[in-house]
């Protein structure tokens, strides 16, 4: 189950990141810029979780004096903050591109002709 | 004492220009018989220096008169510091590098004062002459080396000297190679042919002299007699032992003339890039293996 | 009385002062210039004999745990230097002051006060820092000095300083390697340590950064280009100070820190009791003085040609130093010195030419010495100095720079000499002839007249140190002595009377034959002016045979031969020196710069930055072994 | 003395005042944010002043090991100081096109909170939220001009930074799976105990992220698009004060973590590739601020080359280094903005004339353009010649001789510049302006700082030798954190 989860969200990164080699188009690289994001924050999780772990809650219908299997709840803290920071930096990206889009009428970083340099002598 | 120096000097002097002027005159007699032609007496330079010092001349500028002194008087100063059969007007032994560069500050006023009068045809031979001048200085300096390498000084007289001990023991035998080149050396140097490129009466109208008028060309025809005598004076104290008198250091001295005279009796001429191309190979060639065969064999 | 930090402080403030408030100002600025170097003259002149004598800083400076006390420390090298330095900027700055008046100058005292004061720095520093300070801060105020803010110049400048820089990011390295070996910074106690260090083949690699250094600033063999250039492009009175004082600093560098290593065996190997590095340094010298005597042959631009010559110069200075015998240090130095005093003189004529026709060409010149006599004696007396004719000082030092070699029995080495020495007559001859010679230019006829009396002032001085020194050498031998003493000059080379010049293969009286040349000359003279009248005609009647050229079709007005002056031997000659080390460095600019271009294109191409960051990451990967 | 925390609050504050406040006039926002900054540069200068022992903020009431920590020791409290002075002064811009905003303020509040934060912090985690804050502020105000160029720059910044804090987010994650701490000194603590490759993995995936902020190589492909297309005041927050955020992380986590020789190997030739690639773009460039963009990237590959060597000597030259860039280059983006105003154009060829008008400005631009170039007697000297002493000492002779070769494309770009500035014999002479006051005095105590520490480095030498030795000796951080 854990070697699932692991091999699942390094597929995920790896996609991400061959989403990012080879996707020119803006949207398509947030895109990919978000599966990373989802395949990394899954590693977290998948990193903090026990086999059979619990949920990390003390209640009255535990035993403490016993040793209890908790899950890990730090990583599952951090992706959530992890995630809002995605969502913010998302938001931001969507309206950088729209503004670029509004800017250039193109969806991908080209190399546009009015911004040749003077260089030669 | 300095009074002694000056008298011994002036003395000197006169007899380099007496020796010199002869040599020349006699030169155009020797020539004048190869060619078939009778020919000028030989004391005929005598008459045409008289002569011409005594013509009323014209100048353009100071500069050309400086030159003009200069040009003479550097070279008189530089044959009183070469031994004549030893002797010196002071105690000087004869310093090779003082000669060599103090003979170029004749060639400098001669230079200038052609230069400063102005005729464009006169640079033409100035730079023909420096040209070769950079051609003969080198392989003449490599076989000056090989000397002042052997005696450990920078002396002609020492050299001479050191040749003490018969004909066997004189250089020109013991280095043959070095001798040829110097020989080939000062022909250039004397502007003998093949290396007459300065004044190359056919084609510079006479070279650098050409402005130069009455007592001008007087004191460029001394000037012409005191440059065979120190080129023919360093060559036998170099080459031809130790000499015991004046009569004998001149016989040598115009044996060395008489080679030069017949050499340029019978050539034709080398272009000038040619010329220098000439004696960078051969005469240097030759010094430089008489040197690797003298100091590394 | 605190004299180097006077002087360095002192210069720093009139530097930013003139900046500041009398930019526009030429004649306070200069007034200031020559009040400054006088001043520092003076200062320095009563620091003879006080070699104990330093200044220190009060407060240490820490490198990480390196604890720095800067230290000036008065020498014998450096005192003469910067006596010279101090006196020639003087004189240079008299004639500046009424050279500035021209309109083909700009103001450049305040960066040129910044820069004798960096000398200071250099000449006295007991620590590397310190002279390193010194040394950037003798490049970069040069750059704009040179270029003047125009676009013409802006290249030659910037050969110059991409050079210049070289040498001073070559000279960190070793300033560090150096301390690397030693675990000091101190130039003194570091050349002791590795002295005392066991010398192996690798200690080689050690001092060549500092060669790099001092060989780009003495305008050495392959790092000349800069030379000519920046001569040419430099303002006319600027030009002195490169030739004369700059380029003297990296001969300054090797005698601090290289000779001592060289001459007592820091590099193993010796070839005829010279170390073989310095056997193979001092042919550099001759092949610097070659490839540029000949170089100087077919140079049209006057000032470049005396640039060459200056190269040519340096060449044999470099020669006789890396002979590395205290003979050959004493020709090094004494040359150095005379070399400062004609070439400064020259490069002062050459402006004062520049002053008054505004042109360089010396195709566009000629006849200027009959409108300019003193200007014409003073260059007449510094060429023959500087080709090393006899009663100038240039050919004093030849002598003993001749005689260093023959010591050693290096004699090809002795006949390569020769022939840059002989080359020089060549090419000083040409410029002779080309500026003041011949048929002058019917537009020179009446604008140009004499220098005014200011500027002669240094001619004058020049011409009599130059034949004074020529005839009595031990003017500046003798002060030396406790120098030459210190490097272990053997007695018999050391100067006895003022005029008797040392040498191993034997002596010359100087006096005497100076004596012997006056009596001739005198004599010709006599001769001359006893015999028959003469009288004054202008050229054109005499060659001409009295015709009107304008019947012939040839204008009588550019008649004057000066292109092309050598053009047999140039044309056999010069093209394989031409091509190789211009062309290298063109090329290596080239490079660089499409090197540059094409980095750019990484950041320019707006779609590869993902990947180029991924590939980033792999190659982190890569280095931590997790691929591979 | 919990009170450190209000060098990262202070400027939240008020960056969620100004929108309140912005309806009370033009000013408003511009006033509260000096207000902001004045604030926060007495408290850091008063911390770094009265601070003798390092302390520790511990929030939450947490302690060390689990809870969220902040560590003020002297070199964090001067590197905030700095900040905050630098970006105090920043506020004396000028950028005719610059419209002014009260969203602008907030940005830059919010970004000096982040990179203040990113200083202070003591947890890893937290620290990848402040890269993110700072981040998200700075991509924001990027593309705060709208220009085509900012927008890219953004983005690309955007991408690549989101990206690369992912891949920190791994390394932490990883690091955590491994030694289930997030504090920074804890991490350290039992930092032994992973083997060697792992170690450089998770070390790697951290170095990513700050790899962007210090725009070393492969990483900086945003760069010469932002410097290009952001406004003057941004383009000089990022030189000067981004990049001071960026050197004390590299340096920092070299230190706590980075004791293998193979890191420091592979961190010195990824400054030597960046310094030769941003020297030589700059040196083909002639568009001024992307000239200043690339010799940020070369600078910023020295200051990577000075952490990677190991010795005091680079570090102290590293410290420098950072000091000298951010002071310089600030003062050179400040100069470039009224450059650009006057001459019209960012072409540097076509400045010629500004020189003549304004000689002392143009003075004040040499004076900067020698201080990046490291000329003796000016502040960028001591940082070079420091960390070519320390690589050499170190026995990292190559990569230093390639970073001198670089350093001559880099002299000669910024002489270039100046030539340019000053040459008199251009047909069109621009026409003169008049120079803001306060932008004036800024520029002038910028270029006073650098000559003064430059002439009398033993100002700063007591200060930068402590510094050094606090970063070397991570055990007693440790001991300080946890103890």
């Amino acid at each position: 189950m854990f070697w699932l989860f692991l091999i699942g969200s390094i597929g995920l990164v790896l996609i991400g990141i061959f989403g990012l080699i080879t996707r020119s188009h803006l949207i398509k690289l947030l895109l990919s810029l978000n599966i990373l994001e989802t395949g990394i924050n899954l590693t977290m999780i998948v990193l903090g979780y026990q086999n059979g772990g619990k949920v990390p809650i003390i209640h009255s219908l535990l035993d403490l004096t016993k040793p209890i299997n908790f899950v890990d709840p730090l990583p599952q803290a951090l992706v959530l903050t992890s995630i809002v920071i995605g969502l913010g930096t998302t938001a931001l990206a969507l309206i950088l591109i729209v503004n670029y889009y509004y800017k250039t009428g193109k969806l991908s970083l080209e190399r546009s002709e009015n911004e040749k340099e003077n260089i030669d002598e | 004492m300095i009074f002694l120096i000056l008298l011994k000097a002036f003395l000197i002097t006169l007899w380099v220009v007496f020796i010199g002027l002869l040599f020349l005159g006699i030169g155009r007699k020797i020539t004048a018989r190869i060619q078939k032609r009778y020919g000028p007496p030989f004391y005929q330079q005598f008459i045409d220096v008289i002569k011409l010092l005594a013509k009323e001349s014209i100048w353009h500028h100071w500069i050309m008169i400086l030159g003009a002194i200069m040009a003479l008087g550097g070279l008189i100063a530089t044959a009183l510091h070469v031994p004549i059969a030893g002797i010196l007007p002071y105690d000087s032994n004869g310093p090779i590098f003082l000669v060599l560069y103090l003979s170029a500050i004749g060639y400098l006023g001669m230079a200038m004062g052609v230069s400063a009068s102005g005729n464009p045809n006169a640079p033409l031979g100035i730079g023909r002459a420096l040209t070769l001048m950079l051609g003969y200085e080198i392989p003449f300096a490599a076989v000056l080396i090989i000397f002042m390498g052997l005696t450990k000084s920078s002396y002609f007289l020492q050299i001479a000297q050191s040749q003490a001990g018969g004909i066997l023991h004189w250089n020109f035998i013991r280095y043959p190679l070095a001798f040829i080149g110097a020989e080939i050396a000062v022909q250039a140097m004397m502007a003998e042919k093949p290396f007459d490129q300065m004044i190359a009466p056919a084609e510079i109208a006479s070279g650098p002299l050409v402005e130069w008028p009455g007592k001008f060309l007087g004191l460029g025809m001394i000037q012409m007699g005191v440059s065979v005598f120190i080129e023919t004076a360093i060559i036998t104290n170099l080459f031809l032992g130790p000499s015991h008198n004046i009569l004998d250091f001149t016989l040598k001295q115009f044996g060395i003339y008489f080679i030069a005279l017949c050499i340029n009796a019978v050539m034709p001429r080398f272009k000038i890039e040619n010329a220098a191309i000439y004696l960078w190979t051969i005469p240097l060639g030759l010094g430089l293996l008489q040197m690797l065969i003298t100091f590394v064999l | 009385m605190i004299t180097f930090g006077t002087i360095v402080i002192l210069g720093i403030l009139i530097s930013l002062i003139i900046w500041l408030f009398f930019r526009e100002n030429k004649v306070i600025s200069w007034i200031l210039f020559i009040l400054y170097t006088g001043f520092s003259f003076v200062l320095l002149l009563r620091l003879y004999g006080q070699w104990q004598y330093y200044e220190a800083f009060k407060s240490i400076i820490y490198l990480g745990n390196i604890k720095i006390k800067f230290t000036l420390q008065n020498n014998m090298l450096g005192w003469i230097f910067a006596i010279l330095i101090f006196g020639i900027s003087f004189f240079n700055g008299l004639f500046s002051l009424g050279f500035s008046k021209s309109k083909y100058s700009k103001n450049i005292v305040p960066l040129w006060t910044l820069i004798l004061s960096a000398s200071i720095l250099i000449l006295f520093a007991k620590d590397f820092i310190l002279f390193f300070v010194g040394w950037e801060y003798l490049t970069w105020p040069v750059f704009f000095i040179v270029n003047q803010g125009k676009k013409k110049f802006y290249s030659d400048s910037m050969y110059y300083f991409a050079l210049n820089v070289l040498g001073g990011m070559a000279l960190m390295l070793g300033i560090w390697l150096v301390f690397k070996n030693t675990q000091t910074l101190d130039i003194k106690t570091s050349i002791s340590i590795l002295l005392s260090h066991k010398a192996s083949i690798h200690t080689f690699w050690l001092l060549i950064p500092f060669f790099i250094a001092f060989l780009v600033k003495s305008a050495a063999y392959p790092f000349h280009v800069w030379a000519p250039r920046a001569h040419s492009s430099a303002p006319a009175d600027f030009s002195p100070f490169i030739s004369g004082i700059m380029i003297k600093f990296g001969i300054f560098g090797i005698l601090l820190f290289i000779y001592p290593l060289l001459s007592k065996g820091f590099i193993p190997g010796t070839y005829h009791g010279v170390p073989t590095t310095a056997y193979f340094l001092s042919w550099l010298g001759i092949i610097t003085s070659i490839v540029a005597t000949v170089l100087a042959f077919s140079e049209n631009n006057m000032k470049r040609l005396m640039a060459y010559s200056s190269v040519a110069n340096v060449g044999y200075i470099l020669t006789a130093i890396f002979l590395t015998t205290p003979l050959g240090i004493e020709g090094g130095i004494f040359h150095t010195i005379n070399h400062m005093i004609f070439k400064v003189i020259i490069f002062i004529t050459l402006a004062a030419v520049y002053f008054r026709t505004g042109t360089a060409d010396m195709s566009k010149l000629g006849g200027i010495a009959y409108k300019m006599p003193i200007t014409f004696m003073t260059f007449l007396i510094g060429i023959i100095a500087a080709a090393g004719i006899f009663p100038m000082n240039g050919f004093t030092s030849k002598w003993i720079i001749f005689q260093a070699i023959l010591e050693k029995h290096f004699y090809l080495m002795a006949v390569a000499m020769f022939f840059a020495s002989t080359g020089a007559f060549l090419y000083l001859y040409r410029a002779l002839h080309s500026i003041f010679l011949g048929q002058i230019k019917p537009e020179h006829r009446d604008s140009v007249k004499e220098v005014p009396f200011l500027m002669q002032i240094p001619m004058w001085i020049g011409m009599i140190l130059i034949i004074s020194i020529g005839v009595f050498p031990g003017l500046v031998l003798k002060p030396l002595i406790p120098f030459f003493n210190s490097i272990g000059l053997p007695a018999k080379y050391i100067l006895t009377s003022l005029s008797k010049l040392p040498g191993s293969f034997g002596q010359l009286n100087t006096l005497n034959a100076a004596i012997i040349f006056g009596f001739a000359a005198v004599l010709v003279t006599i001769l001359f002016f006893v015999v028959a009248k003469h009288h004054k005609k202008p050229f054109m009647d005499n060659y001409t045979a009295g015709e009107d050229p304008k019947d012939w079709g040839v204008d009588e007005n550019r008649y004057q031969f000066a292109y092309g002056f050598y053009q047999p031997f140039e044309k056999k000659f010069l093209p394989f020196f031409k091509r190789s080390v211009d062309m290298f460095w063109q090329y290596f600019g080239f490079y660089t710069k499409h090197l540059g271009e094409w980095f750019n294109n990484i950041f320019k191409d707006d779609n590869n930055f993902g990947y180029i960051a991924i590939i980033g990451i792999v190659i982190i990967f890569i280095f931590g072994g997790f691929v591979l | 003395m919990n009170s450190i925390v209000l060098l990262i609050v202070l400027p939240l504050v008020f960056a969620f005042l100004i929108p309140i406040f912005k309806g009370l006039g033009k000013y408003a926002s511009k006033i509260v944010t000096i207000l902001s900054m004045l604030t926060g540069m007495g408290f850091a200068v008063y911390f770094f002043i009265t601070l003798q022992v390092p302390v520790k903020a511990i929030l939450g009431g947490w302690k060390p090991p689990f809870g969220i920590v902040l560590v003020g020791d002297k070199l964090s409290l001067l590197f905030v100081m700095i900040i905050y002075i630098l970006a105090f002064l920043n506020l004396f811009f000028f950028d005719n096109n610059f419209k002014e905003h009260s969203k602008f303020y907030t940005l830059y509040n919010i970004a000096i909170a982040g990179t203040a934060g990113m200083i202070l912090t003591g947890d890893i985690f937290n620290m990848f939220v402040f890269i993110e804050i700072t981040g998200i502020a700075l991509y924001s105000l990027i593309a705060y001009s709208g220009k085509e160029q900012a927008l890219k720059g953004s983005i690309k910044y955007l991408i690549i930074g989101s990206m690369t804090s992912l891949f920190l987010l791994l390394g932490v994650t990883l690091a955590y799976h491994i030694l289930g701490s997030l504090n920074l000194a804890h991490i350290s603590s039992k930092f032994y105990q992973i083997p060697n490759n792992l170690k450089f993995l998770i070390l790697s995936l951290i170095f990513t992220s700050f790899f962007v902020e210090a725009e070393i190589f492969p990483f900086n492909m945003w760069v010469p698009n932002a410097y290009k297309g952001a406004n003057i005041p941004i383009a000089a927050l990022l030189a000067g004060i981004v990049s001071i955020a960026a050197g004390y992380l590299l340096f920092r986590f070299r230190y706590l973590y980075g004791g293998m020789r193979s890191f420091g190997n592979m961190l010195v030739w990824f400054g030597v590739i960046t310094v030769v690639i941003g020297e030589f773009s700059a040196y083909f460039t002639y568009d001024l601020r992307k000239i200043l963009a690339f010799s940020s990237i070369g600078q910023m590959g020295l200051i990577l080359i000075a952490a990677g060597i190991s010795n005091d000597l680079s570090v102290y030259g590293g410290f420098f280094q950072i000091l000298s860039h951010s002071i310089a280059k600030m003062l050179l983006f400040l100069l470039a903005g009224f450059i650009i105003y006057e001459a019209g154009t960012e072409n540097v060829k076509k400045m010629g004339g500004f020189g003549k008008n304004h000689p002392y400005l143009t003075g004040i631009f040499l004076i900067g353009a020698l201080s990046l170039a490291g000329i003796p007697g000016l502040m960028g000297f001591w940082g070079k010649f420091n960390i070519v002493g320390g690589g050499i000492a170190a026995g990292r002779i190559l990569p230093i001789s390639i970073v001198l070769l670089a350093a001559i494309a880099e002299s000669v770009y910024l002489i270039r510049v100046v030539f340019h500035l000053f040459k008199t014999d251009e047909g069109k002479i621009i026409e003169k302006k008049k120079i803001p006051l306060g932008y004036l005095m800024v520029v002038i105590l910028l270029s006073l700082t650098i000559v003064v520490i430059g002439v009398y480095p033993q100002l700063l030498n007591q200060v930068l030798n402590d510094a050094t030795k606090i970063i070397m000796n991570s055990g007693s951080y440790i001991r300080m954190v946890l103890g």
